[in-house]
């Protein structure tokens, strides 16, 4: 049976959702000549400290910045060579980052790794200290530090780990060609998380546009212990956190709480991968799998190295069949980021590289709100978009807020659906950074 | 190089405001392919002026207040050839002309334009000809071109003509001259088939949902047969279908709600069916709509949906 | 009109509320209409408030013309009504106090608004002229201020979404508000003659 | 404006009451008769010169009487004498003017409740000497009266092609119905207070140092 969630948008109909230019192209590793990695590419805790300085040479794995605090997450060296530069880079968002810049000598001299060996019968409580050496955090895109969502605080009552291999979001197919290609892995790394949280129930949430996936991953989970294979309606927002939760399980976050409130831990399918190879091999977190597709003469699913800068990406791709592009974006059409430029690194939660022509990239004219009803029907959270797109206009944070706008989850999917070519999500997105500065004033 | 910087998301759906009027303006096709059918170019004239003068007002205005020019989002176009179509075919031609320059400027444009308006304003226009020419706009011409082809002119001269109050319940009509629209009427709403055609264009292509149509017409049926009328008859005869079809489905004034669509949809068929059996006008349709209109803000108001994760928060 | 039966009472209630609505078809009480009808909740809170006042003034003033066709002062009826309506509005507004101060809290505010709203002089001056018995004074002053109630919420309703619309310059405030009175109004002549 | 100066003149007085402070334009008082008598101009009028009369003679007896009125019995004192006024409108429109009475019908005895009558009272005639009161009144009295009938013009024309009755538009000239009835009523006060708006705003965006 297929399972969903009420409300949600079939984005890009007419192109497929985007994936049909990559979802049959198998991964292939690429290498650039220098990687720039950002030091700041989890949330939830300072930005590591880097500890090499420039003209040090580095081992492919060795750990170049450290955590700081518990949240925090080394960041690993992801090629071997010269460390060139310590130093502030821009990347995406308003500021600039702290980055290491390290010029490849193509050696890939690898540290000396310690792994655990089999994830069913290692010691369990070192699992997740295991997964904060290997620098993991969550590759679905925000970017939580997975060891501190695995440790559990006083009297959590979890019973299920959920992992999300909806991959709902426009062009991307990194999760999808992941599952078809190492399904045995993202399963270890499923079981390495229920070992270390001695939780129960694991499923692995796949939409049903990836036939495929589910067939190998159902095939690498037969005989694990607790692992289900979940087959949910292709739909956006599928994998939103909130969302894949009520779809698996039929429970509800509570507003303003988090998954484990609803007794749920949820991971991204990447994730779950490096999680197992941190585990089995003691390999620390230092490549992914990025889709770059768009106006790219050949869209392909790339195995990059953390660091590689955006355009040394796209030239492998065969570069632009465009003159200029319009917009690069780092992840999907509907939540992906724009690059201000072109030289921004991949980091660990770069799922997808889009390029978008000039013409597709011009931003619409909003026009008044024909209250057509499609952003009430579509908003995965059950909100009256438009009343808080009114409301954001009026500058009436108070009724916003009384109107449930805290529990929005920037999917865009009314924006995306409103034929007014309306900025709803934006507007949104605005209210919700002054409230909660005003929050904060206000504590 | 400058990249285009903004929030996502970054590509939108196709279907934005023109398409969807374009898409009403073509579901209105069969019923003026029809109207030209029964009435000839009488009819032609009758939807070009109020086509015209809509689209002109909407100009006239928006070049006089200085606003963006939305003649392109077909709304304007929309209005007026609703109005057209609104009109009984031995109508003299200043009267949708004042319809339209009614609907445009008073109804639509004084309160802010497309989106703003709180009556539909074909509607409305509808209404105050209604009140102002009441014998103009109630003599309606039984359409014998389906019958005698050829001979729809004796009965624009007025030989025919049925200046009846009750064009909607003539006794002996059968079910196959209401479907075809061999009945009195205005020029675009008799032909049932064709607005049939025009709902199902609207629902392929996914303009309007199901709800107020279904919940009008179901609402109509149930209490005519309560109030022992035969429901199909109430439901084909006059504006009823078209009304349900074309006018109760307009976006701006209906609830957003599915619940507030469907109680919209209800309460129309509950005034159709109160009006035309107690009330002064022999067709109800044009004021339930309307009433229900002004009871949109009040709905969207009272009713709220669950928001997710909202229940157990208490719990 | 006048109330016989069940029946007649529904027509009567109909006919006040829908059909010869204060506001739509007879043009009383239009100050408080236009003024007090930006947000539903106050407006409610003022239909409510006047529905309470027009049913005791329209019961008040039943009794006072008696004593006046008795002295055969008849024609101090303007001034002894609007006295009467006065007092009592004042009165109300201290006995509101006293014992329902949570009604009070609600209504209290609109209670001075309303010796000025002239549909509670107009409706005890209706119900003389019409020579209406008891029964049916407090009835017709009870359902025509729910249909004033009626309009004004609904007129807020209108209003309030108004809000965020791009009304011309010249047209914001009063013009619109009547402008969108006078639309209501013709939805409102949809229900002429359900009372015949 | 009246209060800005600190000696008001008949003249500015006047002329503030007419224009400036017009009631039915500018501060939108007594709307109920404005929309309801207006369905022809000799109504219009008629209700006009009756509210005037009123006005005029409240103005003067409250503007006599306000030393020796406590404060707290201000309004029903106020009330009564203008309710004293309408009477006797009443009584001599029912006398000589018995068509009119009837057309006007229960919107004479509401003039008492006509907030411009006791707005007046309140702002000018209990501040201000008896004259200067009455003069105030008939300003603001024939200000309302060439208002409504400026809005009864309106809508006889276009509702029945007359004006005062008589008949301009000619025999073939379909009356548009609806101006005479409700809608009609706050359709054309709510254009023509628009219109005026837009003038004004228009003259001021002209000249502005004219009007300071």
């Amino acid at each position: 049976m297929m399972k969903s969630f009420r409300g949600g948008v079939h984005p890009l109909p007419g192109l497929h959702q985007g994936k049909p230019l990559t979802d049959s192209k198998p991964v292939k590793p690429y290498v650039s000549e220098m990687v720039c990695i950002p030091l700041n590419m989890h949330i939830a805790a300072a930005p590591s400290k880097p500890i090499v300085k420039k003209g040090d040479r580095v081992l492919m794995g060795q750990v170049i910045a450290e955590a700081v605090g518990p949240r925090g997450i080394p960041v690993h060296a992801s090629v071997s060579g010269t460390v060139k530069e310590v130093g502030n880079v821009q990347q995406l968002g308003a500021r600039t980052s702290p980055c290491i810049t390290i010029e490849n000598d193509f050696q890939d001299e690898w540290v000396e790794l310690h792994g655990l060996g089999n994830v069913e019968n290692c010691d369990a409580s070192a699992i997740i200290p295991a997964i904060q050496a290997a620098g993991i955090c969550g590759m679905g895109g925000a970017g939580f530090p997975t060891h501190a969502k695995l440790t559990l605080p006083e009297g959590a009552k979890v019973d299920t780990i959920i992992l999300n291999g909806a991959e709902c979001e426009t062009y991307l197919n990194a999760d999808h060609r992941l599952m078809l290609e190492n399904p045995v892995r993202v399963v270890d790394g499923l079981r390495a998380a229920m070992r270390a949280t001695g939780v129960e129930n694991g499923y692995i949430a796949i939409e049903d546009n990836k036939r495929d996936a589910i067939a190998a991953v159902t095939k690498a989970a037969t005989g694990r212990k607790g692992v289900h294979v979940v087959t949910l309606k292709a739909k956006y927002p599928q994998g939103a956190e909130k969302q894949i939760i009520k779809a698996v399980t039929g429970r509800e976050v509570p507003s303003g709480g988090l998954p484990m409130n609803a007794g749920c831990i949820v991971m991204n399918v990447g994730t779950a991968a490096a999680v197992a190879q941190a585990v089995i091999d003691g390999r620390p977190l230092v490549e992914r799998i990025t889709t770059v597709t768009g106006r790219v003469r050949e869209p392909s699913n790339l195995l990059l190295r953390v660091g590689t800068i955006f355009l040394d990406a796209i030239g492998a791709c065969g570069g632009y069949t465009v003159e200029e592009p319009g917009k690069i974006i780092a992840g999907g059409t509907m939540t992906g980021i724009c690059a201000p430029n072109e030289t921004i690194s991949v980091t660990k939660t770069t799922g997808g590289i889009v390029v978008l022509n000039k013409q597709e990239a011009t931003s619409m004219e909003e026009s008044p709100c024909i209250r057509c009803s499609r952003c009430v029907e579509v908003c995965p959270m059950h909100l009256n978009p438009y009343k808080l797109k009114n409301l954001c206009d009026m500058n009436d944070l108070e009724t916003a807020r009384k109107n449930n706008i805290m529990d929005c989850i920037l999917c865009s999917s009314c924006s995306y659906i409103c034929p007014s070519r309306r900025w709803i999500m934006s507007s949104i997105k605005n209210a919700r950074e002054i409230i909660a500065a005003q929050q904060k004033k206000g504590v | 190089m400058a990249l285009h910087i903004s929030t996502g998301p970054h590509l939108r759906s196709r279907q934005d405001t023109p398409s969807l009027m374009r898409d009403v303006l073509i579901a209105l096709c069969p019923a003026v392919a029809a109207s030209l059918y029964f009435y000839g170019f009488k009819a032609l004239w009758i939807e070009l002026i109020a086509l015209a003068c809509a689209l002109l007002s909407e100009y006239v205005w928006q070049r006089l207040m200085k606003k963006p020019m939305r003649l392109g989002d077909f709304s304007a176009a929309v209005t007026g050839l609703l109005i057209g179509l609104n009109m009984p075919a031995t109508v003299p031609l200043w009267v949708p002309a004042i319809g339209s320059v009614f609907a445009i400027i008073i109804v639509k444009q004084l309160f802010g334009g497309i989106g703003h308006n709180f009556l539909n304003p074909a509607l409305a226009a509808r209404a105050v000809l209604l009140t102002s020419w009441p014998s103009y706009m109630t003599k309606a011409t039984v359409p014998l071109r389906a019958l005698t082809l050829g001979f729809y002119e004796k009965t624009l001269e007025g030989v025919d003509t049925v200046a009846a109050a009750t064009p909607l319940l003539m006794p002996g009509t059968d079910v196959k001259d209401l479907l075809f629209g061999n009945i009195p009427g205005a020029i675009g709403e008799t032909c049932k088939i064709a607005i049939l055609l025009g709902l199902i264009y609207l629902l392929i292509r996914g303009v309007v949902r199901w709800q107020i149509p279904v919940c009008m017409l179901g609402t109509v049926a149930l209490l005519s047969w309560i109030l022992g009328k035969d429901p199909m008859t109430a439901v084909l005869s006059g504006g009823v279908l078209f009304g349900a079809v074309f006018m109760a489905t307009d976006y701006v004034t209906t609830p957003m709600l599915k619940v507030g669509q469907a109680i919209f949809g209800v309460g129309c068929g509950l005034l159709v069916v109160l009006i035309r059996n107690f009330g002064n006008y022999p067709e109800g349709v044009t004021y339930a709509i309307l009433i229900m209109n002004i009871v949109t803000p009040l709905l969207d108001r009272s009713l709220n949906r669950k928001v997710y994760g909202e229940v157990k928060q208490h719990g | 009109m006048r109330i016989t039966d069940v029946g007649s009472f529904f027509l009567f209630m109909v006919n006040c509320i829908l059909c010869n609505n204060f506001i739509f078809s007879r043009f009383l009480g239009c100050c408080p209409f236009l003024g007090v009808s930006s947000k539903v909740q106050t407006a409610t809170g003022m239909g409510l408030a006047v529905t309470f006042v027009m049913g005791i003034a329209s019961l008040v003033t039943y009794f006072v013309n008696l004593i006046l066709v008795a002295l055969g002062l008849e024609y101090l009826q303007t001034i002894a009504f609007i006295l009467v309506i006065a007092a009592l509005v004042q009165f109300v507004e201290m006995f509101m106090k006293k014992s329902m101060p949570s009604l009070y809290s609600a209504l209290g505010i609109y209670l001075p608004l309303i010796t000025t709203n002239c549909a509670v002089l107009a409706v005890t001056i209706m119900n003389v002229e019409n020579s209406y018995n008891l029964f049916e004074s407090v009835c017709n002053g009870v359902f025509g201020a729910l249909g004033f109630m009626l309009a004004i919420v609904l007129m807020a309703g209108v209003r309030e979404r108004l809000e965020t619309s791009d009304i011309p310059k010249s047209f914001k405030g009063f013009p619109s508000s009547l402008i969108t009175a006078g639309l209501l109004s013709i939805a409102f002549m949809g229900f002429q003659g359900l009372v015949k | 404006m009246a209060e800005k100066s600190n000696k008001p003149t008949m003249r500015g007085v006047f002329i503030n009451g007419v224009l400036n402070e017009n009631p039915t334009f500018r501060l939108v008082l007594g709307t109920c008769p404005t929309l309801a008598v207006t369905t022809s101009a000799i109504n219009g009028i008629g209700m006009g010169l009756a509210a005037t009369f009123v006005l005029v003679c409240s103005n003067f007896v409250v503007s006599c009487v306000r030393k020796m009125i406590p404060d707290k019995a201000r309004i029903p004192a106020f009330i009564v004498i203008i309710a004293t006024f309408v009477t006797i409108v009443q009584m001599v429109m029912q006398a000589f003017l018995p068509s009119l009475y009837d057309a006007l019908g229960l919107f004479i005895p509401l003039i008492v409740v006509n907030c411009i009558i006791l707005a007046r009272a309140e702002a000018f005639a209990s501040k201000n000497g008896p004259l200067l009161s009455a003069v105030d009144g008939l300003g603001m009295g024939l200000g309302f009266t060439c208002s409504i009938t400026l809005i009864g013009i309106i809508r006889e024309l276009i509702g029945n092609g007359s004006v005062f009755g008589i008949s301009l538009l000619g025999a073939s000239y379909q009356p548009m119905l609806l101006f005479v009835l409700a809608p009609g009523g706050f359709i054309t006060y709510g254009l023509v207070l628009g219109i005026i708006n837009a003038i004004t705003a228009h003259r001021q965006a002209k000249n502005p140092e004219k009007e300071e």
